[in-house]
């Protein structure tokens, strides 16, 4: 199992509670708005406590909380695209691309050139993030993820504001990430076209209560 | 009595005077004249508010040279200026010390302070300190400890400074020294070391209070200078 | 517990440092604001003379205020002439110096805050309809109120304890401009006076304290966030 | 133009302020996050603390330093005992008299930015494999710089400027603890010497102006912005 | 004409050089990650001024560098739907929505009410936009530009982040915005399938030089 999620959390009224196993792949997460989502990669990603619940990824408990196990997110190894962008101001482009970068590993699975080559975003290197485009931005956000060199991606709704040139270079991109490095990878997407293309399997959250 | 006037006369005068000041104008205020306004602070910033032209009527310096200072402005009455009172120059110690010292010439103040400082008011700027360093240099002492002082801001905070034992002696009035139980009086310096210790009265020259003149002339009168001999100052012979 | 001198002279730190805040509040704002947000000749100047009153010691500033204010005073004559008004050894003297003691604190919290409101939610307003006045009371303002009360708690409090430039300005009469700080003074310029000082010294934290308490509260309630965790 | 002594005071001045101001940045910045962060019991208290040498006038401050760090306090007879060290009349005296006077400006200011730092960002630098340490180190000290260059700023024109605290603990002794304020206050008791005490307030002004227009230097720097209006 | 847009203007390396006039109806703005599809919208306003040219809209000179004339953003009583977002944070969401209300219409084109049901913001009405869903606050967006009273519409990719549930309401919001009341409508938008739907007009941007 690539995702193995059993969580549940409250936030203010809205109470999400979401149960899935998700095998190798790409797993395309879809239900409506205010759903939860964006909470579910979040407890994945470490950043927001579940009530109860376990998360195994790629066969790493992540979190149990019966177990008291609950990882740091820098020690999760995962990539998140998040559905805000997060660019960080202070620093070029580059260097939000390269922030994750592991130490050491300097040849990822896939090179730093041709991210920035599939997501064009070569002649922004050098500039702050404050000018950017909405696409612009976004396709930054996902080399940052990619450039982690990360063990298994969460994004949620990547694709949204990049144009439909570019979307294609992103689309492959991803389904090489999935076939040939068996990354497996959480998807948020209210594309119908985009889910139907990548999953392998879709998971779709129903309001609660 | 006579019926009391609108506005009551202003005084600026040297902290130092602080307490025993008070009481002596509480007599005057008993006398069914209306209580002075005293405004305590550092000669130099009174002296500065009297040039400034503030509504002041009386002034107490702790020393001549800002009494000077005003004089040569014609700010003062030259007829007023009047000795307030006078004081001491003790050497102090702190009150668990067992210090002893003559204090007579060719005294050696610089062994009892082994390596510690001597704290005093600021010698170049304060009077208290100016008499301290005049005192000093007539017995032969200054040289010594001339660059072993700790020149304070007042004669209150060379009294701090001996009070929590950051100094092992110090140089202060006598008015303070006998006020505070943190210290001991080591000696008490020969009068003829030093300048007198003057507090110099006089009217403001632009004070159109009419109740000025009395009650510097109270303040000069036997009930008077006794309140302040009562706190240790000594009685000061008119200039 | 308190004598009634001691009341008064509580009350009157209360009215000096009151007057010095609120006065000075929309003062710094306008200073926090222009120098923040424009670009003008002498701009660097204005932030010097700002930060004067914290650089000299306050004795200097005293002086220079007596100087300005006194009643031979290029100012000081105009306030005579015009209003036959002085404010030597006068109360209002006194919060004109704590006045002018705070402002560089006051300015700078408030700079750092406007300087950190997202110019994009402005420009949002404008496109609906908001007029720069408008937008700058329901937008800028409330989105730079942290620094606004930062400011504010940091003027009371140096109003509080300003000293130096107060006694050089406006002398130390008692219930005119004997604020605590001065009286703190003058009780530690009486021999045996330090267990007075302390009392009084007490209750200058006591007022910052009750400041702080509020700014805290006034904080709080103006970012009142929602449970959720920021993810 | 100065003479040699003037120089001297200058110096001391540079070296008691610098030191203040960079033994405090770093005291400051933890208390700042801490206010900033942490809710933890004496939360309050400990900020009402650090409001403390802006509240009570300078001389009481000056007293409690003597009371803590003389020869006969706690921390005195401890750094005596441990180290042999002792800042009684020192001008390491006068920097930690100047420290402590301007850590709440220090404070007040970091914590407005650290306060202003997106969270959100520092959650992404984690999910990018940073450590709590790294993501403070890349993302949320940068973030905060407006803040810190402020509060230093601020703390270093306090510096230049304190006085009453200084010369209550270490005295105004020439070549050690007569700083620049010492000396403009010396020189401004005797009469006639306004002359020479406005000389030396002028250098006071110009070692704040030179800090002020490093800290726009480096504010701008590090937000070096595109040319790009924020629309 | 709707719209008659004629500008120039110079953003760090890019020149961004747009002309088109759009009669009625909606027109669909279109082109590449960053070509200057968001300037434009930015440009008509009011907040970037164009190095050169002329805007008017509705007949309205909105923008005209020859003759001096540049109307203050808030006077051209336009309702836009940034790419970005920007609600106020210290406003709650009914507060955000009425913000610009102008006094004295209480009864706007569409209702208040009619809105809030149509975006699915009714229990979100009392909270700060802080824990709003993407999906969420992007709804309150729209809201906040059309409760406005807008005399023309820009809309910066509106529906990105909307779940397909909402979006047929809103789309259908927007035609009848369009039809019934003739507003006159800037759309921003990489999705064909809205842009075929919606669109009266296609306005392609190609990059320039
Ligand atoms: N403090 C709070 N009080 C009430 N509701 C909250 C609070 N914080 C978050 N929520 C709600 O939790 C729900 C889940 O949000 P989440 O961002 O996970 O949704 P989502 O499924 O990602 O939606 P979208 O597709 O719009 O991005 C939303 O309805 C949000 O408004
Ligand atoms: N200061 C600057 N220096 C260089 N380029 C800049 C600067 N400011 C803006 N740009 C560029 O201007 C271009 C136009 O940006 P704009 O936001 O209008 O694009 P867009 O067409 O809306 O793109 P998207 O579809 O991605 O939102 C972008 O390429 C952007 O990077
Ligand atoms: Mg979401
Ligand atoms: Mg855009």
């Amino acid at each position: 199992m690539s995702f193995d999620v059993d969580v549940q959390r409250r936030l203010g009224d809205v109470r999400v509670e979401v149960r899935f196993s998700a095998s190798a792949g790409l797993t395309a997460l879809y239900g409506p708005s205010g759903v939860g989502k964006s909470s579910v990669l979040n407890m994945i990603a470490g950043l927001l406590k579940p009530d109860r619940g376990r998360i195994v990824v790629a066969g790493q408990v992540l979190f149990d909380a019966d177990a008291g196990i609950d990882l740091a997110p820098e020690h999760r190894r995962l990539g998140y695209v998040f559905q805000d962008g997060r660019l960080f101001p202070h620093l070029t482009v580059r260097d939000n691309l390269l922030y994750g970068r592991r130490l050491g590993d300097v040849a990822g699975p896939v090179a730093f050139d041709e991210i920035v080559d599939i997501l064009g975003v070569g002649p922004l290197l050098a500039r702050r993030p404050q000018g950017l485009s909405g696409g612009e931005a976004r396709r930054v956000a996902i080399g940052r993820a990619l450039l982690r060199h990360p063990r298994a991606l969460l994004m949620d709704e990547p694709l949204s504001g990049v144009d439909p040139a570019r979307r294609e270079g992103v689309l492959a991109l991803i389904e090489r990430l999935r076939d040939q490095l068996g990354l497996p990878i959480l998807y948020v997407s209210h594309d119908r076209n985009e889910v139907d293309r990548l999953a392998r399997s879709v998971v779709e959250i129903i309001p609660s209560g | 009595s006579r019926p009391a006037p609108e506005t009551p006369p202003v005084i600026l005068a040297a902290a130092s005077l602080q307490g025993p000041l008070d009481e002596a104008l509480a007599l005057w205020a008993a006398q069914g004249h209306p209580a002075p306004v005293v405004s305590y602070a550092g000669s130099s910033a009174l002296a500065r508010q009297v040039e400034a032209g503030a509504p002041t009527d009386l002034f107490i310096s702790a020393d001549e040279a800002w009494m000077d200072a005003l004089a040569r402005k014609q700010l003062i009455r030259p007829d007023s200026r009047a000795a307030l009172v006078g004081n001491r120059l003790v050497l102090i110690a702190p009150a668990a010390s067992t210090a002893q010292l003559d204090i007579r010439p060719g005294m050696d103040v610089a062994a009892l302070l082994d390596d510690g400082r001597l704290a005093m008011a600021d010698p170049e700027a304060v009077p208290a300190g100016r008499y301290g360093k005049a005192a000093l240099t007539a017995l032969g002492a200054w040289t010594a400890v001339a660059n072993r002082v700790a020149p304070a801001e007042n004669v209150r905070a060379a009294l701090a400074l001996v009070e929590r034992g950051a100094a092992p002696l110090g140089v202060v009035y006598a008015t303070d020294a006998r006020a505070s139980s943190g210290v001991r009086v080591v000696g008490v310096f020969p009068e003829n070391s030093h300048p007198p210790i003057v507090y110099p009265i006089a009217v403001v020259a632009a004070s159109k209070q009419d109740q000025a003149e009395p009650l510097r002339q109270f303040l000069l009168s036997v009930p008077a200078q006794d309140v302040l001999a009562r706190h240790g100052f000594s009685p000061a012979a008119a200039p | 517990m308190l004598t009634p001198a001691e009341w008064a002279v509580i009350g009157l730190s209360l009215k000096v440092s009151l007057v010095a805040t609120g006065l000075g509040l929309p003062i710094a704002f306008a200073l926090a604001w222009a120098l923040a947000r424009w670009r003008f000749p002498g701009r660097f100047l204005l932030d010097g003379v700002i930060h004067l009153p914290l650089v000299a010691p306050p004795v200097v500033i005293g002086w220079l205020l007596l100087s300005a204010f006194g009643p031979a005073g290029p100012i000081g004559r105009l306030l005579a002439d015009l209003f036959g008004v002085s404010l030597m050894f006068r109360w209002t003297g006194a919060a004109v110096a704590a006045g002018v003691m705070a402002l560089p604190l006051m300015v700078r919290a408030m700079r750092l805050s406007i300087e950190a409101v997202d110019r994009r939610l402005e420009n949002a307003a404008r496109t609906l309809g908001a007029s720069r006045t408008r937008t700058f009371w329901t937008i800028s303002l409330p989105l730079a109120l942290p620094g606004v009360l930062a400011g504010v708690v940091l003027g009371f409090a140096r109003s509080i304890g300003e000293f130096g430039a107060t006694i050089a300005f406006v002398s130390n009469i008692p219930g005119e401009t004997r604020t605590l700080s001065l009286a703190i003074y003058t009780a530690l310029q009486t021999p045996g006076g330090d267990g007075a000082a302390m009392r009084l010294a007490l209750f200058s934290v006591g007022l910052s304290l009750v400041a702080l308490a509020v700014s805290e509260y006034l904080t709080r309630r103006s970012h009142r966030q929602e449970a959720r965790d920021v993810v």
